[in-house]
């Protein structure tokens, strides 16, 4: 056991710290989730790419450092502690990208890497659909074999960031006749390809950053399956992994979360109840355990362990703990915390209900928390499946 | 000791809840969302007609003379529907307001309008300098530490502010008092200001009992009807119990509101911690099923084309407005135990 | 709606208030859950009996007054305002009594019910098996038709206050062909019959108060079915309306907590956290809730309506409070909560922790929050079963 | 970074978990409830053999000469057989304390016997009065104020308390300090004092932590073999979640105690912080999965006959001692915010 980071791990952080401390807008721009702060958010990712700082730990072949893991959480830690942009490209980056460094082919690779690296091409998720959302095995979206490639129809939703993307990888059903779980396969598809409509929709927050996204006989060629004709369901699972695990939320988030709890707690205590001390403490150390557990998983892979199902346990945890630390905070605003305009009254602009509304999906996307609890029952500690 | 409504009130109950079902459907809501000033539909003027807005008017006035026990359950309803429009303001707050303080002019000017629909009172506190629906009062009653003016809203400057919940429309109110404006004032005044903010606090909560029944009412028919596995989500353990935990708080917040409203109605010494007692229960359920409903729809409850969220939002508001439950807490912690001991 | 008393109920409760103050032991009696308090309980018993206060509500021919449900809630508020001795007969007079009066013959009725309002006769329930709990349709012990009566033979357990009582009543397998809910017959069975044999079994909060029940060829004379051959399982679930109900948890027992809590928080604050005020608060609201959650409940009862399977939300809610109030007080007793002697140091003889483990008792028994959770929403919310 | 324990480490845990579930299964923590006195039975020899009661001793005293991080593992499989033995006073707090502060005599005299097994040192804090297993101990090492006294067992007064937990044998101490007594005081002393309690701290975390991960264990074996409604209860969904919860708990406890550990061994200036989130979150891991492990059993867990509710005890009263969650929260919140501001 060593909690020490090695002076080349300090040096790095400091490096990334004088960088981003340079260069983080001072002014946070409009949520990426809108059409309009989405094409700002861009201009950010090409920033830090061209600094190398948008993938560092990728080859550097594509736009990376070959930083460790242990220099990505300190990438991250210094990242959220900076304040810095919402990243728009993470389903894309943390999401496809390991699955394409597992099971791509060079020309995926090389096709689409560096052009996701640098913002070029910004990807979308597209799994859930009207009747498969905890059930993905439910997807009925299909794929049929034509000349060259397949033809896909059918309907994706929730589709996060969908009206902004250029590209969506999803899962569609290859082969109808096979059960619920075979007969999919996973494809990579651009958004401008002919057959393709794409509706945003609201969320509750008041971004648009969902979307429908229709496919009526949209032509893929075969150099864009990825992982395997009818091999979609494991490859899924890879990402979900991922997706579930740490690379989404970095404990950097939930650090930089806590620091500014302890700082509105600081603003706002003579007002709250006194037992909202308590509250803040516990969402502090909340967040250092987070940050422990990172550390203990990160270890753990270093070493060559799988995260497997322990990453259901990591996001209940930090989905539930992010929502209880909003909750904390407009308990301390109190009759301010509806307010979520930019008037003087207002505390921090209403970003604090505006993150409480963002924390909610955290139990909700990515697998909902019964589901998670299911696999860790199931999974970890080996009960029963009915 | 008889703990239930009787047969008319909960027919008069059943009567507005058809009423604003019709008149008061989501798109209302919606609308109020999209900037349609509240008051903008019909369901006040029906409301008016069947005596809701006139619940606590004398009869010489044209009201029905009634009280709060009469009047809650009405107030249940528009929180069921979400409707937008100050009826807790004009019916609850004010109308009292003016029938026990008023000169005789004034009352016979104000009260038979109340009655009829004819006018919107809204109630503004230095508790909450936001006042929601300022915009469409015929009469703003504002509060000035121990008294209470009544106010031209044609003379007066309003700034608007955002809540969460967009069909609440927010305003700071820039008003001048005059020696003619003031309604009541010195310990009388006081005696005012507690009861008008006691009687919000009954309104409010009664409409977040009512928001969380909708949103039980909802989510209980959405998990029937959705399918995951090939079985309703309905059927899982883990949907059911979160369900029957959102049953289990709201059905223990009701006795509570109903007897709030009893004790204003019988001039009850305890009615202050008794509707901070029931502000506290109908809070902390009407959020807590805000929470469930959500995660048992899962993403469709997330977007702005659902309805859902607009109850959410509307129970976020009201509940963390005038005292959230940590707050009332307090309040009633003071009847326990004395002043508040802020030392220990 | 009137929440006020008449002054017939006035004039009942100060007489009720004025004969506990009068009666009521100094000292606490030693548990009834142990052999020796058991006795000293029925002393107790028999006191409040011959002042006709064991059973107000029943008709004066059983020992009763013929009190309204008013005047018994009323008695119950001053029961327990007073910290009178917990009642060991309440299994037979909460649980049997109103079975007896729904389905029982005159015989019966005669026979039994003066007996138990005195505490001459007490009764305990003989439902849960070893393989049979929240699933009481998995009754294995079996009653075979002999001649004028029946013939019992299998175990019963978890049997409250079994060790010390002279009579059981229970479920018992008449038809083994039947399916899982039907062929079940109640019995009412003396303890002290050929093949009966009781072990007493400890609790976790060291009271004895368990019992194991075998029966080995037990004659029962057909006069003791109680509510037809094969018919137990409805009469069965009659009891578990009122075992669920308002009857065995009054709310003068929570409003008694809440003000021992209280008067707790006065004496500890200074050393406690802040925060507990809150909880505190919280505890005292609750049993107010409850109060009047159940004086709605009594009232719709008088004008005729149906407990029915509201009385689930009542249990959960009750026995939910009831663990979180003692939470708080072993929060506030900080690193004396342990302390369960006599000494100076320990608070209120350790009686806290004693009532904590107790509480922990209210979710398990008379069928675990999870199946009450799974009746709410089944027949209140009318989600569909599996 | 590297947050993970050795291949050795790992290996001498699997060590004294065997050694323990052979030593000190339940009988004998059932045994020391019918009134034996801790360390009646075989375990702490065998302990002491295999080096954990001499881990921290130096050695040229026959100690491993080894830190924190090598302990407190063994410290976790003490707490999953809830051994009754002052494992945690004597190998965790009494040997550093001799090591770092006593002379060399005195340290010649205790530490080889520490490591040998020969000597059971139990220490006593202010902070606690009810000091455990004191009616065993070889030597007593008495806290007043400032300063640390060694005190010969034989020459006390002890009286005996009553823990929910009828295996931890509470003593109330009657010594009388002297001249010759004192082992450290002065603002030595003090930092010597917080060292203590920090040990302790650590410890009693580590003990919570293995007591849950038994809890845990033996709960999902249960739940696995009890059939109701014709299925194991482990196929519901309400136990599962209940479970799941349980494991969650734990798992995020756990790393707090490791860096616990590590921060003592390293003298950290901020591991009295880090001890203080390690018993926080083992406290409330530890009460959670107890409370969630007696609902899951039903009333067999109910029984004193099943052994369940000697773990659960065990867990309320350590969860308890030493400053419950709340207690170092606060404590932690002083290192975030600065001195109590007990006056807001």
């Amino acid at each position: 056991m060593d909690l020490s980071f090695t002076a080349e791990e300090e040096a790095f952080r400091d490096e990334v710290r004088a960088w981003l401390a340079a260069n983080v807008p001072r002014e946070p721009l409009p949520s990426g989730d809108t059409r309009d702060g989405f094409a700002r958010h861009l201009e950010w990712e090409r920033k830090l790419f061209d600094a190398r700082y948008s993938v560092v730990s990728w080859p550097a072949e594509y736009g990376g450092r070959d930083a460790s893991l242990i220099e990505w959480v300190i990438f991250e830690e210094e990242y959220y502690r900076a304040a810095a942009p919402q990243r728009v490209t993470q389903n894309g980056i943390f999401l496809l990208a390991p699955i394409l460094f597992e099971v791509g082919t060079d020309w995926q690779k090389d096709r689409y890497l560096r052009a996701m690296a640098s913002g070029e091409e910004t990807w979308c998720q597209g799994w859930s659909e009207p009747n498969a959302g905890s059930d993905l095995a439910g997807i009925v979206s299909k794929a049929r074999r034509v000349d060259g490639g397949w033809s896909l129809s059918g309907q994706k939703t929730w589709t996060t960031r969908g009206a902004f993307c250029t590209h969506l990888f999803g899962l569609f059903r290859s082969d109808p006749e096979a059960g619920r779980h075979r007969g999919l396969t996973y494809f990579l598809v651009p958004l401008d390809a002919d057959g393709v409509t794409v509706n945003g929709v609201g969320r509750l927050d008041g971004d648009e950053g969902f979307a429908e996204v229709f496919f009526d006989d949209v032509f893929v060629p075969d150099r864009d399956v990825l992982g395997g004709v009818d091999n979609g369901w494991s490859v899924a699972m890879t990402t979900t992994n991922s997706e579930r695990g740490l690379t989404l939320r970095s404990p950097g988030r939930f650090m930089a979360t806590a620091d500014r709890l302890v700082d509105l707690y600081q603003q706002r205590h003579e007002l709250a109840d006194p037992g909202l001390r308590d509250e803040v403490v516990q969402a502090w150390m909340g967040a250092e355990a987070y940050r422990l557990y990172t550390w203990q998983t990160v270890t753990k892979m270093i070493e060559g362990g799988d995260i497997g199902p322990d990453a259901s346990i990591n996001k209940v945890f930090w989905s539930e703990m992010d929502v209880k630390m909003h909750e904390t905070a407009l308990a301390l605003l109190g009759p301010l915390a509806e307010l979520v305009d930019t008037s003087s009254e207002a505390v921090d602009r209403g970003s604090w209900m505006k993150g409480f509304q963002f924390a909610l999906s955290g139990p909700i996307y990515a697998g909902t928390n019964e589901i998670q609890r299911n696999i860790i029952a199931e999974r970890v500690l080996g009960l029963p499946r009915r | 000791m008889q703990f239930s409504f009787t047969e008319d009130q909960v027919l008069f109950q059943r009567t507005v809840r058809d009423l604003l079902a019709k008149e008061c459907p989501p798109e209302v809501v919606r609308a109020a969302w999209e900037g349609e000033p509240a008051h903008a539909g019909r369901a006040w003027g029906r409301l008016a007609e069947v005596g809701v807005t006139g619940m606590l008017v004398p009869e010489e006035h044209g009201g029905m003379g009634l009280d709060e026990t009469d009047l809650v359950l009405a107030l249940e309803e528009s929180g069921r529907v979400a409707l937008p429009d100050p009826i807790v303001s004009t019916a609850l707050v004010a109308a009292p307001l003016l029938r026990d303080r008023a000169p005789q002019a004034i009352a016979s000017k104000w009260l038979p309008r109340i009655a009829t629909g004819d006018a919107l009172v809204v109630v503004g506190l230095d508790e909450s300098p936001n006042v929601p629906s300022a915009d469409v009062a015929d009469l703003l009653i504002m509060q000035l530490g121990s008294e209470f003016h009544l106010v031209d809203p044609t003379k007066v400057t309003l700034n608007r502010h955002s809540s969460v919940d967009g069909s609440r429309h927010l305003f700071t109110v820039d008003w001048r008092a005059t020696d003619e404006s003031m309604l009541v004032g010195g310990e009388q005044g006081w005696q005012s200001v507690n009861e008008a903010f006691d009687r919000l606090l009954l309104g409010v909560s009664a409409q977040l009992v009512g928001l969380a029944a909708h949103m039980l009412d909802t989510t209980v028919t959405y998990v029937k009807d959705r399918h995951q596995f090939g079985v309703p989500i309905g059927s899982f353990q883990a949907i059911k119990h979160q369900l029957a935990d959102c049953l289990i708080k709201l059905e223990f917040a009701r006795p509570l509101v109903y007897r709030a409203a009893y004790s204003i109605a019988t001039t009850n010494p305890d009615a202050s911690s008794h509707v901070s007692m029931a502000k506290a229960f109908a809070s902390d359920a009407a959020t807590f099923v805000a929470g469930r409903a959500l995660q048992c729809h899962g993403a469709i409850g997330y977007t702005d084309e659902y309805d859902l969220h607009m109850w959410m939002k509307r129970a976020w508001a009201l509940a963390s407005r005038y005292g959230d439950s940590r707050f009332h807490r307090r309040r009633v912690g003071r009847a326990i135990f004395g002043p508040d001991p802020q030392t220990q």
